[in-house]
């Protein structure tokens, strides 16, 4: 198993949600994150001064899948992830060495 | 006089209307602070109104408006409101009891408006006790003006307090910004307001408080009381205006937080001259005061990188100074026979207003400094540098605003 | 008539109670819609406030309220507000400088409401002169009813303004709806409103500030005042019971959010009638109020998918068009011989609102339609997708409402 | 009498004041509540502001102040508000439908104030049905003591309601705390407030809408407004006071929500002596309610632990049977020859006083057990464990407070 | 050493964080978020439409533990967190190569 | 590639933020987390009563660095980081299989 973890543009959430659940993943978790990187943070003002925003929100995806799944569940999320400007974000791969269903306590591939 | 059940009427709802400044104020400042700064705040200002209160009826009152003792200040005669009942107040158609609940939201107020300045770095126990010895400090501007003493015999007028409450509360704000010091972070991204919602609900509650600062200062249902609403809505709307123009043409994109806070110098600005002047005289005003405070924020926080938090010297100070002077340029004898420049009552108004303006200035500021400066020297002003990181909340009073 | 200082008390009282209402609508607005656009709401809102005191002061009070021109407009007599002061305005006890102040908050209140139509996608630049505009095309509605125009020579009546401020802001917050577009993300899960507590906030202030708005408009404080006054509060209360009825029976679970709503709708009903109808004929008006609300919100946006963001068109408008209409059939006489189809007065009361509303809705309609087609066309009345997808607080003002 | 304009200004606003009550309860709760069941609080407080209206004009107002039934109840002559028009109340110079309107206020204010004590765990159905019979309920109190019945004949005297609203809401609110059980979670952290800025806006508005409450209660503009409002507002500071310094000396930290909740303590104390007693005895029973309000909640919650979630029966109870008391103390006779014990009036009035108080209790109380009773066997008073935990917003009204 | 990652109903995390204090590890890093999967969401109302929420609040729970602790561990979750309704969450366990404490600079098993 | 992930004291990220993008890592990805530990909780009172909150706030630092990078990023971490005191928070240090830049398709070291 494998977890695949994709820090997005908070805007794209909903495309790329549909895309995982179109390969049949259904199970997801989303986690409010931010982000600094190349991205120029956004510029503000406060009383007269202006300043910028080094921290951008983004939005961490986590699904843990099957080790043949892992390569369509990255092109997935990046095909619907992508705008083409700085800031798209970034996909990791992470082993997975184990997973438990907490209803019913199966174990390994049958949890996922 | 006999009590007018019209004017005790207003002034009844005038003193709630200056109540709710106070709300207004801890609003304001608890939505442009942090949230790890916002019990503090809320909490300062709660102090200022129940702290004054107390302090207020049992002296502080009876110095501004007892009997007047060479000039300088009131004496004992209304000491524990005594003497102080439900008959007309000399010279006005509405209770005693009316007359001091109206003052003593005043004096609540301006104390109260000094939080901005000190936000985020003042030991609670510190503020308690500047609370306390401002309401003797406050005592004397209100009796030089107001309470027939020497600046009022020489002239000196001010309607519903661009002197005694806006340079008294702007002058306070700069010496106690100077005592504290900067917060730690001072001059970098990190300070913004934490929720502009609730600093806007403060905005529009002062905005709508003043309506009952100026106007019920006419202590009077009438025209005057008339003019002064007028007049308020209109310095606030062309304060905004202006401030907001700045940052329209500086950054490109209206500031919401300065149209606030032009609104407000707008306000501070014409209370001085709210029932002397014309509200298009009053559009006037609020305009140069908003300028005025945009400029005076570069001053202060850029130049001279003063940490006065919420800009109490610039929003107050400066447009309490502009709006005592501009009683003496667009006074146009429609009150009391003041008239100024501009209504060709010559410079003698101007001149006055100045030296009033002048004189407040420079006591307020020694007072201020004297009691800032001996709890400074007891080492109670400010926190350590670990409870200003957590946020005074937590520190001083052991309470989260947000769960 | 000489000054009577209870009425002028109350009026006074009122001007700052329709006041409050801009951040009612403020609050309620922002507290429904998304987090990153509030900001821009409340800025919007508080361009109603000072832009149209700046713009009503100089010539939108005299096109209302001057001297009649053939039944279209006031003449130029009140420009700048020249001759109105602290005397009595004609036919009434109050100052002409009072009289101004509250028809000023009418205005700013009408336009404000149009704030929630076009909530999250329209530039502030636009909204800008939009609210420049409007001031023009308010004075209509208001010569012709209130100001002695034809209309109210026809004998159309309107209290309060069910026609004059829910019409008018009702029409044009459809029309601007449509010119607009749906927002991004229209009809999908995710345009809940980001703080209900603040909603309310604004929902509370608003039934609050009615009473000042329905109450005052009896430019007195007298027994009509208090029906207007009662009759408000019982509007509210059957209009909110009706939308609470109706939500428990569809979704089996009552909505505050609508309850909310609908106690709005009851007041813009009564509003047309407050003075002229007895407190059960509020109810009633306000139990159908709420009722038409609900219904027109499944019409305009489930079924013809118009995104007037915060429904202000089926709160505001469509009420204010059965609360003219309800004066014809409720008035009992008790005010100026207005006699409804119940008491006995025939049709012609009725019809003669019919006709009131449907002119009032055309012409507002007509003109708003023009300054926002020629908006558009000038490609400045919607952001770009990005700009519209980060929020406008931050694409339009660079703030950010909460750190 | 015929209307005075002033009186009737006054009585205006400070119904608009005792509304605005409504909105501070319900967000002085909402904020010290969890952010599950804020819309749930919210709506009950609004369920009062509307269901009361619509049952009150109907049928609750001619229960209390209809023609006296043998002391008890009043009779159905103003049922549905007949003969309550713009003309003058009898014995007041303001119009019948504002003392109707008034009086209502009142009545949603003191079941407003229950939902403190349930909160987060009693169905809307529950509440709602609750509302409806508290309306007649609450007749009893009012009309004895204010309606010419038994005990107001017995010389029981209550300003503006310490035993009327406060006695009442604080006993109804122990027995539903009772009837209900505790809080999952109850006694563990977690349980705190989720915005204190809510919670603070809420106590800010109690305070300021309790000039209307307690002023309002002259029913005219003149001392005894004056005084009563100066004492509402010395209570609160006093109260306040009080509450801080305990907190600071037990915690070493001062808190902000137990200084609010020493505020309305002290309050709900004077309200029943606000126009009998001097500005100086008001400070002095502000400070005995804040500390018996600290004392109670220690008793309440921490030794017999019922869960009366926001402390209805301390800040409100308590302080309203020391405030019935009170008068019978302190009254120094200014006010229509009520004396109590230290101005010479011997033990007479403190006696009735304790009898009036027992009596509301007494009554109070057990209706409300019967009606929560009956709610409780039906088997709708409390939700179910996972809606609960889930929280009413969602359980109840589909509706989060927060997106 | 390994990272058990739990993500759990919200109103179970109390008791999760007793029992693991209670086998030796009250170190443990809490994280709001929001999950999708076979639950369904809450049924919702927003001026006068009915609509469903499908992202739904949860608890992620992070806890590093010796290798030999694995076992124990998930079950000392799995078990506190059950409520047997769906939505009752997941355990993933990964590896981990290193841990260091910040304090002290401590590295290895000695940090965790 | 390795993820190292921080847990610190949120008064700290601003120095971390800076030490990571000196040593040629400005990626990094922010998430706020209440964290438990050997640290005591903060006294609170509520309505009189004081009670104790168990769950301090932390922030989670998270970035993935080349395997060469991972001693001297950790280092850089801990030195920024430490305050010396009970509470200063722990660095893992996990195994990366892969990294894809979502905007251009990048994947494995190019990504980082
Ligand atoms: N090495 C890294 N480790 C962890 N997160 C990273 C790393 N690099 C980038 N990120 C995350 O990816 C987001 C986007 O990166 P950025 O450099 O702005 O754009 P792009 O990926 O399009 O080049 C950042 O805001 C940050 O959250
Ligand atoms: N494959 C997965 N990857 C990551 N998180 C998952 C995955 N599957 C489920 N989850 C998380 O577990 C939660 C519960 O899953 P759900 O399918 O609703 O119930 P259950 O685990 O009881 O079958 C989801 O809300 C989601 O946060
Ligand atoms: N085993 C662990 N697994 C995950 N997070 C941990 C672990 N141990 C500690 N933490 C995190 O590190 C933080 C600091 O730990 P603590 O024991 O308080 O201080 P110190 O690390 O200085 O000894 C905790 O608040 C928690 O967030």
């Amino acid at each position: 198993m494998k977890k695949i973890e994709a820090i997005i543009r908070p805007d794209k959430l909903a495309r790329v949600k549909a895309a995982l659940e179109e390969i049949g993943y259904p199970g997801i978790t989303i986690t409010d994150v931010k982000g600094h990187g190349k991205q120029r943070g956004i510029l503000q003002q406060w009383r007269g001064q202006a300043y910028r925003i080094d921290f951008l929100n983004k939005v961490k995806i986590e699904v843990v899948v099957l080790d043949e799944d892992e390569d369509k569940t990255v092109t997935a999320i990046v095909r619907n992830a992508r705008s083409g400007e700085i800031g798209d974000g970034k996909v990791f791969v992470y082993p997975v060495e184990n997973a438990v269903r907490v209803r019913t306590g199966e174990a390994g591939v049958n949890a996922i | 006089m006999p009590i007018n059940a019209g004017d005790t009427a207003w002034v009844l709802v005038a003193t709630g209307l200056v109540f709710l400044m106070l709300p207004g104020v801890a609003f304001l400042e608890a939505g442009f602070l942090r949230a790890k700064n916002v019990v503090s705040t809320m909490m300062q200002v709660f102090t200022a109104a129940f702290l004054v209160s107390i302090i207020y009826i049992i002296i502080g009152f009876t110095l501004s408006f007892g009997p007047d003792q060479g000039g300088i200040l009131g004496g004992l005669s209304f000491l524990g409101l005594r003497d102080v009942d439900g008959n007309a107040w000399a010279g006005t158609t509405i209770p005693g009891l009316l007359y001091f609940a109206f003052q003593l939201m005043f004096a609540a107020v301006t104390v109260a408006l000094v939080t901005g300045a000190i936000a985020e770095r003042m030991r609670y126990l510190s503020f308690f006790i500047f609370v306390a010895v401002f309401v003797f400090i406050y005592a004397f501007p209100a009796h030089w003006v107001w309470g027939g003493g020497w600046l009022a015999r020489l002239g000196v007028v001010d309607f519903a307090g661009s002197i005694v409450v806006h340079i008294t509360a702007g002058v306070a704000s700069i010496v106690a910004a100077l005592m504290l010091g900067r917060r730690i972070g001072f001059g970098q991204p990190g300070l913004e307001g934490h929720n502009l919602s609730l600093g806007a609900l403060g905005g529009f509650l002062l905005w709508f408080g003043w309506f009952g600062f100026n106007g019920g200062s006419a202590l009077a249902a009438n025209g005057v009381a008339a003019t002064a609403l007028v007049n308020t809505n209109m310095a606030a709307a062309s304060g905004a205006f202006a401030a907001i123009m700045m940052t329209w043409s500086r950054f490109g994109k209206p500031s919401l937080v300065m149209g606030i806070n032009g609104s407000l110098a707008g306000m501070a600005a014409v209370t001085g001259g709210a029932g002397y002047v014309s509200p298009i005289s009053a559009l006037v005003i609020g305009v140069v005061a908003g300028l005025l405070m945009v400029l005076g924020m570069r001053l202060v926080k850029g130049k001279l990188g003063v940490d006065d938090a919420l800009d109490v010297s610039c929003i107050h100070g400066i447009p309490g100074i502009w709006g005592a002077l501009a009683v003496g340029l667009f006074a146009d004898g429609r009150l009391g026979n003041v008239t100024g420049l501009f209504a060709g009552g010559g410079l003698r108004q101007l001149a006055v207003q100045g030296v009033g303006s002048l004189v407040v200035l420079a006591l307020v500021g020694g007072l201020s400094f004297a009691v800032l400066f001996a709890l400074k020297r007891a080492g109670v002003l400010r926190p350590n540098t670990a409870d200003e990181l957590v946020g005074l909340d937590i520190a001083d009073h052991r309470e989260k605003a947000y769960a």
